[in-house]
């Protein structure tokens, strides 16, 4: 009975190995979370893929041959999400794998692409250990410490004083939490609580009641679209508004929200007007017929986009020869989400975000 | 590919642990354990402290032993005057609030972020002979455990769980004591769980609670269930072939070209339907368990 | 104080209706049935379905019970009721699986994104000092118009009689006549249909994903248990106790009584506090607050 | 006057409004073979459960041997000889017969045993799975045996666990009558080792073989305390058994 069940499985195995088409192709992998609790960033992060591939493809691809982004779902489980990386690296043979979104998974995948000497490439985990996962990897994507000091010193020219932080209770909100009180008190600030909530809850009167307590000057959140959506709608409701709100990641907070309930707030996002970027949020609504769901497309594009246009410098796909193009290229690199310069450690440097602020007739830039 | 064969393997061996372990409380003494998967997190966090606090593996080991010993007998506590379902769902609450506590302790075991960095077990210089060493690592453990289980199961102290299992009441007849066979089932099936984690944590060199959902026990559970709930080669067997779906759902979506969406919901659908088809259609699983196995 | 009772109603609201339904499940066919968790789920997805067809909400939301309702005597038949001659646990286990298909129809029909019903945005009303808004008190409204009319009917009609009668002794039930198949089956209609009305009216208040069947699991199964299982009226006192406990969690300052401004607990275990009193409730009294029987084996 | 082993006293037990035990006083010797009779309902089987720990009483105590075990659970009591059938024995499906028997004893059946790999003793059940001629179904699973082997399997298997005091509940109700013989000569043949035997049973022919003492209840009151002979001279029993006080009274009440 053993036996034959796994001559069945190595069949089944050999044969899906096999039938796995010839690539003349120049491919590259992708891992990223299409279910599980992310579910909604991983789509997201496909989509800027995918854009950047079809632009990249029409312009005539990488070293003249087509590229090929193989996305993997990661399923939010880090098993999975190394079952995908080791099937990418070993198999399908990448010098290159972008990803993830929560930083849990970025971490060993990282770690893992690094051992194996290829690129990894980060999309989407702010987690400041990510500066430390080795030498050929990279992050598109500022890390908290860029953003905390950008948010904190904008909140402070505000005149707030005392402030509570609302944020998720995962990776993420963790580290902005951490990372914006750290930049926050060392400009004078005073955080009098920080309340992470639990993501996908289906009310949050309880937890708005409780940060409404402390009657703090202003409050600062970041949440995800859905989060977010009910956050903003029950904080309306609750009249919880009136004092000023100021949203980490703007669009990523108020994307599924009413006008309406987020009249007022404040906050910063990430600045789409470089010279790429407004063509590509057009491509985006063209493609897929809304705006932005989070503020992750644009990364996973700008990742696809760098990584195209430095192997096209180094005129190979090896991974050494694309890292020594990668740090050429990553200066003052024109992507969508803004320039591109990576830091001594390959991490982005610098973002430029907007200040931004929602009025009656539209958003204001500050 | 042979790395990625090796990858699929050690994972897959340390899941047959997982489910070793669930198939002797589930299998053996009927023990519907829902939160599986926080005796691998004890195993998991042992680990990862020891290294945050700058302890060698030895001490995480360790630590990982009295964790696990102190939830295992926290869930046989609770196993004393309730039915076998309102225990599955003690146990999910309770691996609920132990996941619950490592996201939200946050300066005791990373928070969210968890503990990254933890160092491979063996250093040889070459990542690919450590993972090699390490996978025979976890084979031999896998081979310890399933041999100490079988030991277990074939004698009369076997007996006695599935008496537990089957008819309670009689066993209370005979005078067995059922909080006390709980107990040591709990214990005996918790080591191989936290020994598990442990090596997972030195394969993975990250730990953090995303790890401990509990989907993941439902996936053990269909690995137990698909094998023959009370068969050890079919808690085994079941571990590499669920594992084995998982990791090649991705070539069958470049085979055929399917959407990426495809694999997400197809994992779930190896899971729930597995588990749904397999008890309606083959309960006994694909290794039945034996009867009248215990002889002299 | 208002905000707190408010706060308390509204959240008993979002978890009653499915736990009554896991209640008058459990009466009958004996097991804790997990689907009914997606059921919650399901229900809110097809009524906004029907309502993106253009069905007005009522008539949407109805249709979407009645769906539900329907699936869920289809699943007992063909899964559930042969997987319970394999014993409580087993359909347990069967009823989880079947959820986590549905979760995967829903991932590759809906996708993972939350919607909401589309209701304009108006002011909320002023009750006692605190704000409410419609939504929120058509949700209440929802669940009270459900229990009423659930005690109506075990309480006043034959075939609440016959219910009554069967979960007590089924046999006995089966020799004075009662169709003991049909009854079931009508009780189980129910259940679905008061888990998809559940669902719809967090939906209404707030907004639907695919996940919400999941997070409701915990609290449901507290407050069904604390309310003796297969006791559909005892899982609304349930309900109460356990939106009690998680609304004092959160909202209670404690920082007074330590000569602090403010202590709370943390906002981060406010979800954990309904599964301790899982725990607790299993501990102490397994077979809920109102029975006191002490089984030995 | 032999020493009582096992002494119940003023034991209450009621099932809401309804009293099943109203103040039972019973004390049994060492070595005896007591019957205890009663219409249905009258609180036998309740009686029996009270003894061995698996319902709790409402009042009174229970000693075994002088030493009190109103509080221990079943199991406890069981290990202390104190041990049980039940009326309808049901039988694990995924055990063979033999694994049942086996497990009855208790000897040498921890999990430390298990590590060391100390081996399973089965001479000593494969010997009387022979005497009760059940060795042709031995590796059958136990639940598939008739209802009569069951009832000699959980004789057996409660006799294998060494009792001092064995209480049985209907032992051989609807039972075929070859096997009924082997029962009594199996339970007669423990006696003679020194079991003291406490039995619910409703066959008079069985009573009258077996005991030498009878106690009877009706609706949770002990009502007649007599020599098997006598019962049906006694009135409360006619009265009980009949409902109505009768002439000649006929006890002969079928399983």
């Amino acid at each position: 009975m053993m036996v034959r069940i796994s001559a069945w499985l190595t069949v089944g195995m050999v044969a899906a190995v096999i039938a796995v088409p010839a690539k003349a192709d120049i491919a590259i992998g992708a891992v990223v979370p299409l279910s599980g609790a992310s579910a909604t960033q991983g789509e997201d992060q496909r989509r800027g893929i995918e854009l950047a591939v079809d632009e990249i493809n029409a312009a005539g691809g990488v070293l003249g041959q087509p590229l090929k982004v193989i996305v993997e779902d990661s399923g939010g489980r880090p098993p999975s999400a190394l079952d995908a990386a080791k099937k990418l690296v070993a198999v399908d043979k990448v010098p290159a794998v972008i990803g993830e979104y929560s930083s849990g998974i970025t971490l060993p995948i990282g770690q893992y692409l690094v051992q194996e000497g290829k690129l990894h490439v980060n999309i989407g985990s702010s987690s400041n250990k990510i500066r430390d996962i080795g030498p050929t990897a990279f992050s598109v994507i500022g890390l908290e410490a860029v953003s905390s000091k950008f948010s904190a010193e904008d909140v402070a020219a505000q005149g707030w004083k005392n402030i509570v932080i609302v944020g998720p209770n995962n990776a993420y909100g963790h580290g902005m939490a951490e990372g914006f009180k750290t930049e926050f008190e060392k400009l004078g600030g005073k955080v009098v609580s920080t309340l992470l909530y639990t993501e996908g809850q289906t009310s949050y009167r309880r937890e708005l009641q409780q940060a409404a307590q402390y009657k703090p000057d202003a409050f600062i959140y970041s949440a995800y679209g859905k989060d977010g959506a009910l956050i903003n709608r029950e904080a309306f409701e609750l009249g919880v508004n009136k004092t000023p709100w100021y949203a980490i990641y703007f669009s990523m907070c108020t994307a599924d929200s009413k006008p309406e309930y987020v009249v007022g707030q404040y906050g910063m996002d990430l600045n789409y007007i470089g010279p790429d970027g407004k063509s590509y949020e057009e491509a985006y609504k063209k493609k897929y017929g809304a705006d932005f769901k989070t503020s992750f497309s644009g990364y996973g594009y700008d990742a696809v986009k760098i990584f195209a246009a430095a192997a096209n410098k180094a005129g190979s796909v090896e991974p050494q020869a694309v890292k020594a193009a990668l740090i050429e290229v990553g200066k003052d690199y024109p992507g969508a989400t803004g320039t591109i310069t990576f830091d001594a450690e390959r991490q982005r440097s610098y973002q430029p975000y907007l200040k931004l602020k929602k009025t009656e007739t539209g958003m204001d830039v500050r | 590919m042979s790395e990625f064969a090796l990858h699929v393997a050690t994972i897959a061996a340390l899941y047959a642990m997982l489910a070793l372990s669930l198939n002797l409380q589930a299998g053996f003494a009927g023990l519907i354990n829902f939160g599986q998967i926080a005796l691998f997190g004890c195993g998991t966090y042992g680990a990862a402290l020891a290294f945050s606090h700058a302890l060698g593996p030895l001490a995480g080991f360790a630590l990982g032993l009295v964790l696990v010993v102190l939830v295992a007998l926290l869930f046989a506590r609770l196993g004393r005057n309730l039915g076998a379902d309102y225990w599955g769902i003690a146990t999910l609450s309770i691996g609920e609030i132990l996941r619950t506590i490592a996201t939200n302790e946050i300066d005791i075991t990373g928070g969210a972020q968890g503990i990254g960095g933890i160092p491979a077990l063996f250093d040889t210089g070459s990542p690919l002979s450590g993972r090699l060493i390490l996978f025979a690592v976890v084979l031999a453990a896998l081979i310890a455990t399933w041999f100490a289980f079988r030991r277990l199961t074939q004698s009369k102290f076997g007996l006695s769980l599935r008496l537990l299992r089957e008819e309670p009441q009689l066993a209370a007849a005979f005078g067995y004591d059922l909080d006390g066979l709980r107990r040591r089932i709990m214990l005996a099936a918790a080591l191989p769980a936290a020994l598990s984690g442990f090596l997972f944590a030195h394969y993975l060199t990250f730990v953090g609670p995303d790890q401990l959902f509990a989907s993941e026990t439902f996936v053990i559970w269909t690995m137990v269930v698909v094998g023959g709930l009370g068969s050890h080669a079919g808690a085994v067997i079941g571990a590499i072939v669920v594992q084995c779906l998982f990791a090649l759902v991705p070539f069958a979506k470049d085979a055929f070209g399917l959407p990426s969406e495809f694999v997400a919901a197809m994992r779930l659908v190896l899971i729930g339907g597995g588990l749904i088809g397999f008890l309606l259609l083959r309960p006994q699983g694909l290794i039945p368990e034996r009867i009248g196995g215990v002889r002299g | 104080m208002i905000p707190i009772i408010i706060d308390i109603v509204l959240r008993t609201g979002d978890i009653a209706l499915a736990a009554v339904a896991l209640s008058a499940g459990y009466s009958l066919v004996k097991f804790p049935n997990i689907a009914l968790m997606q059921y919650a789920t399901v229900g809110p997805f097809l009524a906004y379905l029907f309502a993106s067809w253009g069905a007005p909400l009522v008539a949407a939301a109805l249709a979407a019970c009645i769906a539900v309702g329907l699936i869920a005597v289809l699943l007992n038949i063909t899964v559930f009721d042969r997987l319970l001659k394999s014993g409580s646990a087993i359909a347990m286990i069967g009823s989880l699986a079947a959820g986590m298909l549905f979760t995967a129809a829903l991932l590759v029909t809906a996708g993972p994104d939350s919607r909401h019903f589309d209701f304009p945005v108006e002011a909320p009303l002023n009750v006692f000092g605190s704000p409410v808004t419609g939504p929120q008190l058509l949700a209440v409204a929802i669940s009270l118009a459900a229990f009423v009319l659930l005690a109506a009917l075990l309480f006043l009609t034959d075939i609440g009689r016959c219910m009554r009668a069967t979960a007590t002794n089924p046999d006995l039930a089966r020799a004075t006549g009662i169709d003991a198949r049909l009854v079931v089956r009508v009780i189980i209609f129910l259940s679905g249909v008061l888990a998809a009305l559940g669902g719809i009216g967090i939906a209404v208040k707030g907004e639907l994903n695919i996940l919400m069947g999941q997070d409701l699991m915990l609290p449901v199964f507290a407050a069904a248990i604390l309310g003796g299982l297969g006791n559909p009226m005892g899982a609304i006192f349930g309900a109460l106790v356990i939106a009690t406990a998680e609304t004092l969690a959160a909202t209670l300052n404690f920082g007074p009584l330590i000569g602090k401004a403010f202590l709370f607990i943390p906002a981060n275990y406010i979800t954990a506090a309904s599964f301790l009193i899982l725990v607790l409730a299993l501990l102490f009294r397994p077979h809920g607050l109102f029975v006191n029987e002490v089984k030995r084996v | 006057m032999a020493e009582t082993v096992l002494d119940a006293r003023a034991l209450r037990k009621s099932f809401g409004a309804h009293l099943v035990l109203d103040d039972v006083d019973l004390a049994v010797e060492a070595g005896s073979i007591v019957g205890l009779l009663g219409p249905n309902g009258s609180g036998k089987s309740t009686l029996l459960n009270v003894l061995t720990g698996f319902l709790a009483a409402d009042g009174g105590q229970v000693s075994l041997r002088g030493s009190s075990v109103g509080a221990l659970p079943p199991s406890s009591i069981a290990r202390l000889g104190l041990v049980r059938t039940f009326q309808l024995p049901r039988m694990p499906s995924r055990m063979s017969v033999r694994e049942v028997l086996l497990a009855a004893n208790r000897a040498q059946g921890g999990l430390f045993d298990a590590l060391v790999g100390r081996p399973t003793d089965t001479a000593r059940t494969d010997d009387l799975l022979e005497q009760l001629k059940l060795a042709p179904v031995a590796d059958q699973p136990a639940s598939a045996i008739s209802g009569g082997q069951k009832k000699l399997l959980s004789i057996a298997a409660a006799l294998a666990n060494r009792p001092s005091v064995l209480c049985l509940d209907e032992p051989t109700a609807g039972v075929h009558p070859s096997l009924r013989e082997h029962i009594v000569a199996m339970l007669k043949r423990a006696n003679a080792g020194g079991v003291t035997l406490l039995i619910v049973e409703h066959d008079m022919g069985f009573v009258r073989n077996l005991c030498r003492r009878c106690v009877v209840l009706d609706r949770g009151k002990l009502i007649a305390d007599c020599p098997p002979r006598e019962l049906t001279e006694h009135p409360r029993v006619v009265e009980a058994y009949l409902g109505r006080k009768v002439a000649r009274p006929v006890v002969e009440v079928p399983a």
